[in-house]
């Protein structure tokens, strides 16, 4: 059972080495939308750190979103997703091996640039530290919701904005309490309950979101 | 001699697409060495009832079993005796033929190592063009590397869309060839073609789904529906 | 009765924008959905009817 | 008793059911928007707090209750529907949805229309009203699905799962909501602490909440029957109707 998961996973990973542009138009977006926003609110360092923990989320929130409407579509397009379908292991690993590798992919990579944008905001260190932590407990949370709204909206016209018009709204508490940890590591107020609850939040997804995307993928390929 | 028992039955088996009904109150069985050939009309449904067969959509009414349980109580064993080509062929084209034979195979949980796949490939006719990405393939190649996945997957039961197009002559008879080794080593067959298929020596079973058409009737019939 | 008179009634104390905008709003919606919802109906029998016609050419 | 339920399970008798039952609410509901708005204007007393303004709860309360609980219904439809697979539950789930929207859009209007003279502010981040605004936002996104899937079939299953797993994440979108509101403005501003309810308020108040359920239903029925009458077009009781409404 865990093998065909682990298959998955690594059939994603090797697919993703292939085609590296997708990759790296997903993180530059996540850099170009991120140094947008000094440019339009002004280079005051005391302003800038106070919203980097809100910029820098909303970022990773459209940069998955962005590369979540391709999660299932490529698959779909040439048959290999009726072929993963059609094998003898439950729909469920396929859709949480899926939304793993699209965390892997493109989750891990945000929390390696964040630092470098952190600097940029001038955030201090630990608030840094902590903003890295967020996004390792948070992104999960994006592909597995993220998963969901790709494999509902599989092979609509207009997938990708409709994905987003899905799946936003479902993002807000992990946007929440992400920014919300940075911002409570800035005042001082400590962010173990912010990052907790984040933590909760994410393990929930985690219990829901796999099934839910299983039974839309059932009916999407109908 | 394989066993003459039906492992295939369908019972009053009933298809809609959106709100149209395409056939209703159907139904067949098959058993081992025995090939089903389904005849019928451009969007008849047969196409339909081939994904129906293979558990991926849900008909309107009726039931499927395999090996006398519902489809839906043993899908995992149905399965993995099961393997589908249909109109797309499921091949990944950033990997070379070698590796997406052995990524599929090891999806539906088949030992396959690099020298089976590269025999199953040769055998099939692509022995040049092993270690290139599957992207640079003709359509005609890349329906070879589906067949050989095909092969390699070992189901009793093959199910196959119009799995000659796009092929020459030399696929045309390989393909004949696949099927009647297949057939004769008691395998089962599900299969739509509008090509003229030689298959001497064995055991066809036909279906016809809709109406049954002359050859001019056929256009003017599909497109008034 | 509460208010001595009509105009004070309009006038609502002085907020007579906010609750007026508020009621006013409420009712041009409403009533925006129940003429949506007649009209939906009508024009879904329509295109039945018509469907219908074509089919049975 | 359970065979008559199941009977009504089907389209056609359903169909002449809602029919019967839809004046009964449409009346129902206007006389006692009458008499609520004849209380809310006539008989409530004038808050000492905040003069006259405060008259808008009695319409802004009903709707955010209503938006939020035409949610919970869909979400108990299409669970239904998923679970049994009865097409009726999703088509009842797609004729709640416009009208739970329009609600949501009142909550937030009539909240701001509020909201400018009590704080000052068109826009408030209170905890309800950013949470019925995200509301807003999910009912937006399950309509947008069910359109753009032309499937009936596929759209009524995809559009309950999305009302699934958005009605699991609501009560979280409000606690994180809450949670976050708190931190910023602390509880200086505060919605929790309604006027003090006279007795008369609370009634007006109840009085415009059946109100606004019996128009629920009553629209949700008008726009359910148009469902199913496109779903079983091809059955002949849609064709008699069809003929009879020449």
């Amino acid at each position: 059972m865990l093998r065909f998961l682990i298959a998955v996973i690594r059939r994603d990973l090797r697919l993703a080495a292939r085609r590296k542009g997708d990759w790296m138009t997903s993180q530059f977006f996540f850099v170009m939308v991120v140094s947008m926003f000094p440019l339009g609110i002004g280079p005051d360092p005391v302003m800038l750190s106070k919203v980097a923990g809100g910029v820098l989320w909303v970022a990773a929130l459209l940069a998955s979103l962005l590369s979540l409407s391709r999660l299932f579509a490529d698959d779909h397009h040439d048959g290999s997703l009726e072929q993963m379908l059609l094998s003898p292991n439950p729909t469920v690993l396929l859709a949480l091996g899926k939304a793993l590798a699209h965390w892997l992919i493109y989750g891990i990579p945000l929390l390696l640039i964040a630092p470098v944008l952190g600097v940029q905001f001038s955030l201090p260190a630990d608030a840094i530290g902590v903003l890295m932590l967020s996004l390792l407990i948070g992104t999960p949370v994006l592909s597995l919701l993220g998963s969901v709204g790709a494999a509902l909206t599989l092979g609509l016209r207009g997938g990708g904005v409709l994905l987003t018009l899905l799946i936003l709204p479902l993002y807000v508490p992990a946007l929440i309490f992400g920014a919300g940890a940075v911002d409570a590591t800035l005042s001082g107020l400590g962010a173990e309950a912010n990052l907790s609850l984040l933590a909760a939040f994410m393990v929930m997804t985690l219990l829901v979101s796999p099934w839910v995307a299983a039974a839309a993928l059932k009916v999407s390929i109908e | 001699m394989p066993d003459t028992a039906a492992v295939l039955t369908v019972h009053d088996l009933a298809c809609a697409r959106g709100e149209r009904t395409l056939f209703s109150d159907m139904n067949f069985q098959l058993c081992q060495g025995e090939l089903l050939l389904v005849q019928g009309g451009n969007g008849r449904g047969k196409t339909s009832l081939l994904r129906l067969l293979t558990g991926l959509s849900h008909p309107l009414a009726g039931e499927i079993r395999w090996r006398g349980e519902a489809l839906a109580d043993n899908r995992e064993q149905y399965h993995r005796e099961m393997a589908y080509l249909g109109h797309l062929n499921g091949i990944k084209d950033e990997l070379t033929p070698v590796e997406n034979l052995r990524l599929a195979a090891e999806l539906s949980r088949i030992p396959l190592s690099e020298q089976e796949a590269e025999r199953a490939l040769s055998d099939i006719g692509l022995a040049r063009c092993l270690d290139l990405p599957a992207r640079v393939l003709s359509f005609g190649q890349r329906r070879r590397v589906a067949l050989a996945s095909l092969v390699t997957a070992g189901a009793l039961l093959w199910i196959l869309d119009e799995p000659l197009t796009g092929l020459d002559i030399h696929g045309v008879a390989l393909i004949e060839g696949l099927l009647r080794d297949h057939v004769s080593r008691g395998g089962m067959v599900v299969m739509t073609t509008h090509q003229a298929l030689s298959l001497d020596g064995v055991r066809i079973v036909p279906l016809q789904v809709g109406p049954v058409l002359t050859k001019i009737e056929e256009e003017i019939e599909c497109c008034a529906s | 009765m509460m208010w001595a008179s009509w105009g004070e009634f309009w006038a609502m104390g002085g907020y007579g924008l906010y609750v007026w905008g508020s009621y006013g709003a409420a009712f041009i919606v409403i009533l925006i959905e129940i003429i949506s919802l007649g009209r939906g109906h009508k024009q879904t029998l329509k295109r039945l009817k018509r469907m219908k016609a074509w089919e049975s050419q | 008793m359970s065979i008559a339920i199941f009977k009504y399970a089907a389209p056609m008798n359903f169909y002449g059911l809602a029919g019967r039952l839809i004046p009964w609410f449409a009346w129902s509901s206007g006389i006692l928007t009458a008499i609520g708005l004849y209380l809310a204007f006539f008989v409530a007393p004038t808050d000492f707090q905040q003069g006259e303004a405060y008259r808008v709860i009695f319409l802004h309360v009903p709707a955010a209750w209503m938006s939020m609980f035409i949610y919970m219904v869909m979400a108990f439809w299409s669970a239904v529907g998923l679970a049994w697979n009865t097409r009726l539950s999703f088509m009842m789930s797609r004729a709640l949805a416009p009208t739970g929207a329009v609600f949501a859009f009142l909550s937030l209007w009539t909240g701001a229309l509020w909201g400018k003279p009590m704080w000052g502010a068109w826009w408030v981040w209170d905890a309800r009203l950013t949470s019925s605004l995200i509301l807003f936002f999910l009912y937006v996104g399950i309509m947008s699905l069910w359109s753009a899937i032309d499937d009936p079939r596929r759209g009524d299953k995809a559009g309950a799962l999305l009302t699934l797993i958005g009605a699991i994440n609501v009560p979280i979108i409000y606690f994180s909501v809450k949670w976050w509101n708190t931190l910023h403005q602390g509880s200086t501003i505060n919605m929790t602490k309604a006027p003090s309810m006279a007795a008369i308020m609370l009634a007006g108040m109840l009085v415009m909440v059946f109100a606004a359920w019996f128009y629920a239903i009553a629209a949700s029925l008008v726009r359910v029957r148009g469902i199913i009458l496109e779903r079983e077009r091809q059955t002949e009781w849609v064709a008699e109707i069809l003929e009879g409404k020449a």
